[in-house]
């Protein structure tokens, strides 16, 4: 399989996540429980009025009928108009997704630049002080709760040491370069609460990985030819307990998302994640079912690029 | 002066509940020019040996050892970045398994080419067109393409002379081969084994083939060492000591191979199994198994002693054996 | 991305070794690993305390009162870990939230393994099912899932049984993944080619070869899942789609949050995080040891 | 492929137990766009008779593993026909499947993964009874302490668990498990392989004496050639999935017709001192060991014969039956200049 | 997102201040003809104004409207004041109060302002500054209701949208526009809303709003929303503040914490429809097993008053009936009762009847006391089961009857006759008790007819004692609102209920520094 065809065999399954991301949403909303109609119609309105908002929005149609429309809507890149603010869906969350891909962007790239060589750091100095010190890290974070962590750090860091702002994405009131300085401010707190959950993952799969290429026939070569320790260890043996990692990424990422959504709401910030919390409190279904699938995309995304990555990073892919 | 020289060579492992003892008082040495087996079932200690003397341990390993020494080196007494620096330039190891011995990430050219850039400080380019040299050098075709190759793209038998290439790459005196052949069909390993005789002559090099095929033993080795249980039971010279074994262990080995000779007979079996390096029995390890064995066997352990000129052999018994008073 | 060349996930990570040579010895071999892993003594301790405190919270506090006068008072010899909005004793609604969050945890957990294990094996013996299995659990996987059970559980309306399923629901993915990817080396082992000589029946190949196989595997899920489930279950209280009516840390925590007294009245955030963090650090350690215990490679250590 | 091959007279006084024809398999693997198939087995007949051991030796990856599992049944073939007494069995039906599983049984090459460690040595032996609710539990274990006197085990091992075991001795547990059901064909696939040398000889003289008391025949795969050699009546040489050239045992050893025989044989070391230098005197072959993803055409081996020809490139030799010898068969075009005739 | 870029004209220095104001949800809809929630609210009541303000008593006051009342029995009449402009230029005539009402009356957007307009027919502009109601039947109400509930909307925005019901006025074409104090000009999602000083604003002192903006930022968790006061990010939070955080708030420094009254009340009520309900004794031991003033003292922390059980409270000073008293908390009574109504209690002490209670999630102090409301039930042998459940949920249960007992809150209880035609006639759309009584309807209806206040209060009072003595609603009590904000600023004019609160138009624009 050349490198080609995986990036395309990738591209299909990644289109096949989202057709699924699509059909899940739309099955639960219609099938479970709670009257889709109510997000439409208001409770208050008289009975013709609210069946011709039912008619409008497709809703006394057939199950089926609503799912093809919804599909070819969705192939048009229209996602609906929203029940509750009679705006296109779209809109709503295009202006929280960058919000949204920031913070998670940011805590993800900050677990793994952190994460990585605190995992080597572990693997090396397996058994000592240093690896339960780094073990007990990650495992106490990821045992976090988000909110509570929220609150403690916006307590302490934005109350009382007033080092960050309070909550929100920027100052207002504030522009160029100024602004991009509140953004980062802003950006820290949520931020850091997120690394801190997700970092354990990292760490422990690092230096699981990392003690296992270790004790690889390939390492013991490595040693056999007079390598220096240090060249074995971020050489040798990191260059294959980087693999497992990459693919761990897109494993946490629906995590990181979820996680999010506590983090959006306990921080303020303004991303997608508080939006569907938001809107599900007003069942407002297009909304939903657009920033769900929205995040889904974006982990299908992601993910897909993580796994390019690592068809990139292992030659037994690239080459193969 | 020998290559290599070994004396009263112990290993243990203290990792785990009780101390292993996997290697117990070996000694051999082997000249330049020279291969010298290391025949022995699987757990004997061979690898442990090899390793050992490769100075590849980690800080659950004690070695202990009245002489080591590589050439004039003396390795007991030197430090640990000093022995990693003999390491690939004059004493080098071929492990078994070709395939997980390659790190999968990185290219041939790469992994052979980093012995001269760690030890010669060569730039990229020159250790690249060294390594393809050497791939030249032990027969895989088109070098220079194949030298960006990943292991994976290689076939078994390619994969061992791969390993082969960067054992000799900095032409050391002294090789330890792994059972370099066990994972191959036997037209791939002549092909291996025609390798390593012809660089031993060309390089002078000392060689200790360690394996547990008594076929491999009879085709290649000028001397060999026959190790049970963490020992060396019977050493000296491979002509003698294959044509007329002084131990019965060695005896009962070379016995119950299949010969041609022997189709469709009943072959002679040894009782038991070998022990685990954690439980040898008193006395003689062998002589729960043994046929000749008698009182003294179990309880006193037989030293390893001269039984014949250049032969040594570890059994209360080896004179009767030898002579053929008993058998 | 296949499900099975991942390695390490949310919690710790599992899989990696050889199951065929679990026996007996390297059960008891385990054991004694186990027990010189201090961390994980501890975490076994605390694992057995909070299910004390579940099952004993009648007698070690009486059921939360409806109201108390003392209304956000700070711990006290009173009241130990202080009163919340309505006067109500905290140490009293920790206790009690113990039961309930170790009831999510267990029962969602039950099920996911169930679900996830049944899933898997079948999908590992039955080569032609795993394609689409493994599909699915790969589908499963790259959805968010809180929001997904965000949603869902306001639209069913929150109520423990809702907690539990919505939670079990989405979990069994996760465990379909540790557990097919031992299952998967297992059923490729001659002694189930052995097994499959002497017997026609899967369901005997299954339930005595290839599940006793993984049951390594689905003790660290039991553990992972179960305390992903106590932080699903306290996600999905703190954003008021928790059981209003029965106690449970989330719930602590979320009419802490309604009451907007989590930073004033620090006893409310804080007891009820320990709970949680005490129980999710102490399974996550719990299987952490268990596995380097049972993992020879870093039992040698 | 209609010839049916004329055999000696030796052979056909006794019954045919099993037999292979024209069988086929093909594994296919690599992603739906760029599927990649690999030839394992390809138009493969062989026959077992009653009290027969047939041996077949091969370089690794030749489809041996493969034919023993499509033999026992735990693999299906793509086509080709397997008869057991006669009655076609290939179709994989629950009668097949229970006929084949009474009457043909199989030894796994290692012994330590080929044994449920979860399992008593009583339960490992008497699953195949247990499994079909045969007898009761005190017949099972009686019966389980039959066998394991029968493979020289003591009855009183029953409870111990398979890691209180050496190899040797789980090799005979596996081969008591495989007897339990009284199977007339053992296929045992590298049976001694995993065995230490001083252990082998166990195994191998146990296999010989079951044979001798107990009549059934064996299917002997492995691919050292002096053990073959030591316990095959009857020997067929695989290479990349097809069978090149079979025969009594002594014949093919002693004059190999097929180039691929002679090169295999040429470059097995021998324990004999005498023969040092043997292999530098090899047939030696070119080429890499090719693999089975892309099987050249024409006749697999052209690529490293030292006697192919354009036909051989075209031209897929047919198995026949090569008359210097009892029972041989070749599948070479040049087989008589191979053998020196 | 991509950095703003600064605005270019340099602001005026008098009054340049920004006012930040927290709310806990985002708009969720400009259009103020639907909008549905709280920030929905404050928001575009800063740029749509009403016609009528609200007293503390629920008297209206004049705001657009000058002078009100009716011409006849079904006609009515507004007088607006002339000196009100939309902010670009346009005057607010009216023709656009009656363009409003009837493009309501036509597209009937979902919202309260339709809820108004049952007995509304048609308004017509007279001329620039007086509107005509013409009514389908004689409503003695109507005219303050809709002045109160209705915005005024500009007519040349709105009209180009086929119907007002799904206008999204979301700004996107030309931008908003306002009559009131403020207009909105920046809107960033989930973060913060930005509305800029309309220079020319009449109704505040002055004529000009003192703060040159308001920004309304979203904390969707209220102890964050806190944090940013303390940490002085936000002015003032607009949400009420949970009863517990207001004493903790009063002694904190910096803050300083508002009163307003509430208008509304807090009740429970029995559907009637079940069985068991319909007997008045169940009911009347329902009523006599809530502990009413622990509820008030310790759910509210004494923030609340008493309505003595009668949909007339306090606030209503001339409605009010000091003579009606709340049902006294005796679980025993309850008991009798039961036994009366034929229910014998079984071993337990407990009643074979099970009652379901629904609430709302989302309503924290009514979550808090349903599970009082059940614990005292409890002891007087009656079982309540608690169904809590997300707010559109509860509302659908609520439309379904789909309840035992129903538990909730109405803001603003202005006007007693609309309310009880609305509570209590057969067809009233907040019926939930569903009581058809008809000597209440009779009084009802008479109410609605009659125009003479005197009268009116007279039958008002009648028609409570008997919603009071066959517990056709049980109305617990009226909360008080507290408000947080800064001590820096002042100049807070609090009206009723949180929708008013401290950020109504003419409190926003008369805010100021210290
Ligand atoms: N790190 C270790 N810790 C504990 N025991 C060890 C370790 N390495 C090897 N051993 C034990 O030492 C003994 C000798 O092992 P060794 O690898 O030398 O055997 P060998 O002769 O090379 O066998 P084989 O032919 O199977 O390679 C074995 O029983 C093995 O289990
Ligand atoms: N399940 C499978 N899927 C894909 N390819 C397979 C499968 N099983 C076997 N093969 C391939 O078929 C070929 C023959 O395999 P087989 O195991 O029969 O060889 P073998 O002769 O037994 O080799 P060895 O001596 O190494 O055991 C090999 O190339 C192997 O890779
Ligand atoms: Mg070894
Ligand atoms: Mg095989």
């Amino acid at each position: 399989m050349s490198l080609s065809s995986f990036i395309v065999r990738r591209l299909g399954r990644g289109i096949l996540t989202i057709w699924f991301a699509v059909t899940v949403t739309f099955l639960l909303l219609r099938l479970l429980p709670g009257d889709p109609a109510l997000a439409v119609a208001s409770p208050n309105m008289t009975e013709e009025a609210r069946a011709a908002l039912l008619v409008q929005y497709g809703l006394d149609q057939p199950l089926f009928v609503q799912y093809g429309l919804y599909l070819w809507q969705l192939v048009q890149g229209n996602l609906g108009v929203s029940f509750t603010q009679s705006i296109p869906v779209l809109d709503v969350l295009m202006q929280r997704l960058p919000w949204t891909l920031l913070l998670t962007g940011t805590a993800l790239v900050f677990t793994v630049i952190v994460g990585v060589p605190l995992g080597v750091l572990a693997a090396a100095k397996r058994g000592r002080f240093a690896d339960r010190l780094v073990q007990v890290i990650g495992v106490t974070g990821q045992s976090l709760f988000v909110p509570s962590v929220g609150v403690l750090l916006l307590y302490t860091f934005g109350l009382v040491l007033g080092w960050f702002p309070i909550g929100g994405a920027y100052t207002n009131g504030t522009y160029g370069g100024e602004w991009y300085l509140s953004v980062l401010s802003h950006l820290v707190l949520p931020a850091v609460s997120l690394v801190l959950i997700q970092l354990g993952s990292y760490v422990l799969t690092m230096r699981s990985t990392l003690i296992e290429a270790l004790g690889e026939d390939y390492t013991t070569l490595a040693q056999a030819n007079g390598v220096p320790p240090r060249r074995v260890l971020w050489k040798h043996a990191l260059r294959n307990a980087l693999l497992p990692t990459t693919t761990l990424i897109g494993l946490q990422l629906g995590f990181l998302v979820g996680g999010a959504v506590l983090t959006e709401t306990v921080f303020a910030y303004p991303g997608i994640g508080r939006g569907i919390f938001e809107a599900v409190t007003q069942l407002d279904f297009p909304v939903l079912q657009g920033a769900f699938l929205m995040l889904a995309v974006t982990v299908v995304v992601i993910n897909m690029i993580t796994d390019i990555v690592y068809g990139l990073l292992d030659p037994r892919v690239k080459t193969a | 002066m020998p290559a290599m020289r070994v004396s009263g060579l112990s290993v243990t492992f203290t990792g785990g509940e009780a101390p292993i003892p996997a290697v117990r008082d070996v000694s051999f040495d082997v000249k330049r020019g020279e291969v010298v087996a290391l025949l022995g079932e699987s757990g004997s200690g061979k690898s442990v040996t090899a390793r050992a003397l490769m100075g590849l341990t980690d800080e659950y390993t004690t070695i202990t050892a009245n002489t080591l020494a590589l050439g004039d080196t003396d390795l007991l007494s030197l430090s640990d970045d000093a022995k990693r620096r003999l390491r690939g330039e004059r004493m080098s190891l071929v492990l078994q398994d070709a395939l997980s011995a390659l790190n999968p990430v990185l290219s041939i050219g790469d992994q052979i080419g980093e012995l001269f850039r760690v030890h010669r400080g060569a730039k990229r380019k020159v250790a690249l067109a060294q390594a393809a040299e050497l791939l030249a050098l032990v027969g895989i075709p088109d070098p220079k393409n194949r030298v960006n190759d990943y292991p994976h793209q290689f076939s078994g038998g390619m994969r061992q002379r791969i390993l082969i290439a960067m054992a000799i790459a900095l032409e050391p005196e002294f090789l330890i081969a792994d059972e370099p052949t066990t994972a191959l069909d036997v037209t791939v390993q002549a092909q291996i084994l025609e390798l390593l005789d012809g660089l031993r002559s060309q390089l002078g090099m000392g060689i200790l083939l360690i394996t547990h095929d008594l076929g491999v033993v009879t085709e290649v080795a000028d001397r060999l060492a026959v190790m049970y249980a963490g020992r060396i039971v019977e050493r000296g010279d491979a002509d003698t000591v294959l044509a007329n074994p002084a131990h019965p262990y060695t005896r009962a080995l070379l016995r119950s191979v299949p010969q041609a000779s022997l189709r469709g007979g009943e072959l002679l079996t040894i009782p038991g199994s070998p022990p685990s390096p954690g439980q040898v029995p008193p006395g003689c390890s062998f002589h729960t198994r043994c046929q000749f064995a008698i009182d003294i066997c179990r309880t006193e352990r037989p030293p390893l002693e001269l039984v014949a000129p250049e032969r040594q052999a570890a059994c209360h018994r080896a004179h009767e054996v030898l002579t053929g008073a008993i058998s | 991305m296949s499900i099975d060349k991942a390695i390490g996930v949310p919690i710790p990570d599992v899989g990696s070794e050889p199951v065929a040579t679990e026996s007996g010895r390297a059960g008891a071999a385990t054991w004694r690993a186990f027990r010189k892993e201090p961390l994980g003594i501890i975490a076994a301790v605390v694992m057995l305390v909070l299910l004390f405190v579940a099952v004993a919270a009648p007698l070690l506090a009486p059921y939360p009162a409806s109201y108390g006068t003392a209304v956000l008072k700070p711990p006290s010899a009173e009241n130990w870990f202080g009163t919340d909005p309505l006067g109500r004793d905290v140490f009293g609604e920790v206790i009690w939230g113990t039961q309930q969050s170790l009831l999510v945890a267990v029962a969602a957990s039950v099920i996911a393994i169930a679900v996830g294990t049944l899933v898997a094996v079948i999908g590992a013996y039955f080569r032609r099912l795993d394609g689409a299995i493994s599909v699915f659990v790969d589908l499963m996987l790259s959805l968010p899932v809180l929001p997904l059970m965000i949603l869902i559980a306001a639209l069913v309306g929150p109520s423990t049984t809702t907690i539990i399923l919505v939670v079990a629901a989405f979990s069994w993915p996760e465990v379909t993944r540790l557990v097919r990817s031992q299952a998967l080396t297992v059923v490729n082992l001659p002694y189930i080619d052995a097994a499959r000589l002497m017997t026609t029946s899967p369901v005997w190949i299954i339930t005595k070869h290839v599940i006793p196989a993984v049951t390594p595997v689905i003790v660290v899920s039991v553990v992972v899942t179960a305390s992903r489930a106590v932080l699903s279950a306290a996600g999905l209280a703190f954003l008021g789609l928790g059981d209003p009516t029965t106690w449970s840390w989330g719930r602590i925590l979320y009419e802490a949050q309604q009451s907007g007294a989590m930073s004033s009245a620090w006893w409310l955030t804080l007891f009820p995080s320990i709970a949680i963090f005490a129980l999710v650090l102490s399974a996550t350690l719990l299987s952490i040891a268990y596995n380097d215990a049972r993992n020879p490679k870093s039992r040698r250590r | 492929m209609t010839t049916p091959l004329t055999l000696g007279p030796t052979r056909t006084e006794a019954k045919v137990v099993l037999e292979a024809r024209d069988l086929v398999r093909t594994f296919t693997g690599g992603s739906r766009l760029k599927p990649k198939t690999v030839s394992a087995v390809d138009r493969v007949s062989l026959t077992l008779r009653a009290g027969e051991t047939l041996g077949i030796v091969g370089e690794s990856g030749c489809g041996k593993s493969t034919l023993a599992r499509m033999l026992v049944g735990l693999e299906r073939p793509d086509s080709g026909t397997l008869f057991y007494h006669g009655e076609d069995v290939t179709a994989g039906r629950a009668r097949d499947r229970r006929l084949l599983r009474r009457g043909v049984q199989m030894i796994f090459q290692d012994p330590y993964t080929s044994l449920d460690p979860r399992m008593t040595v009583a339960d490992l032996i008497a699953e195949p009874l247990a499994a079909t609710r045969t007898g009761t539990a005190a017949e099972r274990r009686a019966r389980v302490a039959e066998l394991l006197e029968m493979v020289g085990l003591s009855p009183k091992m029953m409870g111990r668990y398979p890691h209180q075991f050496s190899g040797g001795q789980r090799q005979r547990i596996g081969i008591a498990r495989a007897l339990a059901l009284d199977p007339e064909v053992l296929v045992c696939d590298e049976p001694v392989s995993a065995l230490d040398v001083s252990v082998q000889a166990q195994v191998i003289n146990l296999l010989r004496d079951l044979q001798k008391r107990l009549g059934v025949s064996i299917l002997f795969i492995a691919h050292d050639l002096s053990v073959v050699r030591h316990i095959a009546d009857q020997v067929a040489v695989m290479y990349l999935g097809r069978i090149v050239e079979n025969g009594e045992t002594t014949t093919v050893y002693d004059n190999p017709a097929h180039p691929y025989t002679q090169a295999l044989l040429s470059a097995s070391p021998t324990v004999d001192r005498a023969e040092r230098g043997r292999l530098g005197r090899r047939r030696v072959l070119g080429g890499e060991p090719p693999s089975p993803l892309n099987p050249p055409t024409g006749c697999r081996f052209n690529p490293r014969c030292w006697l192919a020809t354009d036909e051989c490139r075209v031209e897929y030799p047919e198995r026949r039956v090569f008359p210097h010898g009892a029972d041989r068969a070749v599948a070479c075009h040049h087989a008589e200049q191979a053998a020196g005739l | 997102a991509c950095a703003p870029s600064a605005p270019t004209e340099a602001e005026a220095t008098a009054g340049s201040e920004t006012l930040t104001i927290a709310t806990t949800t985002d708009v969720v809809n400009y259009n103020p003809l639907i909008g549905n929630s709280r920030s929905d609210y404050w928001i575009t009541n800063l740029m749509y104004p009403h016609l009528l303000s609200i007293a503390n008593d629920g008297s209206k006051e004049p705001q657009v409207a000058t002078d009100w009342g009716y011409v006849d029995e079904t006609t009515g009449f507004y007088e607006i004041r002339d000196d009100l402009e939309w902010s670009d230029g346009e005057k607010l005539t009216a023709e656009d109060v009656a363009w409003t009402m009837n493009a309501v009356k036509k597209d009937q957007p979902s919202g309260t302002f339709y809820g108004q307009l049952a007995n509304f027919e048609s308004a017509e502009a007279v001329s620039d500054t007086r509107v005509e109601i013409s009514l389908s039947t004689s409503d003695s109400s109507i005219v303050e209701e809709i002045g109160f509930w209705g915005n005024v909307v500009p007519k040349h925005i709105f009209e180009k949208a086929d119907s007002v019901a799904n206008f999204p006025n979301d700004g996107s074409d030309g931008g908003w526009i306002s009559a009131g104090p403020y207009v909105l000009t920046d809107v960033q999602v989930g973060q913060s809303y930005t509305m800029e000083r309309v220079e020319d604003y009449p109704l505040v002192d002055g004529g000009t709003p003192y703060s040159a903006k308001v920004v309304y930022r979203v904390f969707p968790d209220v102890n964050t929303e806190i944090l940013a006061l303390q940490s002085g990010e936000v002015d003032v939070i607009a949400n009420a503040l949970p009863p517990a955080q207001v004493e903790t708030l009063r002694n904190t420094p910096g803050i300083e914490v508002a009163e307003s009254v509430g208008l509304g009340y807090a009740h429970m009520t029995y559907n009637m429809t079940k069985p068991d309900l319909a007997k008045v004794e169940v009911r009347q031991a329902l009523a006599h097993a809530v502990d009413y003033e622990t509820i008030r003292e310790v759910v509210l922390q004494g923030q609340a008053v008493s309505t003595g059980s009668s949909p007339l409270m306090p606030v209503l000073e001339k409605y009010y009936d000091k003579s009606i008293e709340e049902y006294e908390f005796d679980t025993d009574l309850s008991r009798s009762l039961m036994e009366k109504a034929g229910y014998t209690a079984g071993a337990d002490g407990m009643f074979p009847v099970t009652f379901r209670l629904i609430y709302s999630l989302q309503d924290s102090v009514t979550s808090q006391w349903a599970t009082l409301v059940k614990d005292s039930a409890a002891e007087a042998g009656i079982t309540i089961e608690l169904q809590g459940t997300e707010r559109n949920t509860y509302l659908a249960q609520t439309n379904a009857g789909d309840f035992d007992i129903y538990a909730g809150n109405f803001a603003i209880m202005d006007d007693p006759v609309t309310n009880m035609a609305l509570s209590y006639l057969p067809d009233g759309a907040i019926n939930y008790t569903y009581v058809d009584d008809p000597e209440l309807n009779e009084l009802i209806t008479t109410a609605m007819a009659t125009t003479d206040e005197d009268t009116k209060i007279d039958l008002m009072r009648e028609a409570a004692v008997i919603v009071n003595e066959n517990v056709y609603d049980n109305i617990m009590y009226t909360q008080n609102l507290y408000f947080a904000h800064s001590d820096k600023w002042t100049g807070f004019e609090s009206k009723p209920s949180e929708l008013l609160s401290i950020v109504n138009p003419v409190s926003v624009a008369s805010a100021h520094l210290k």
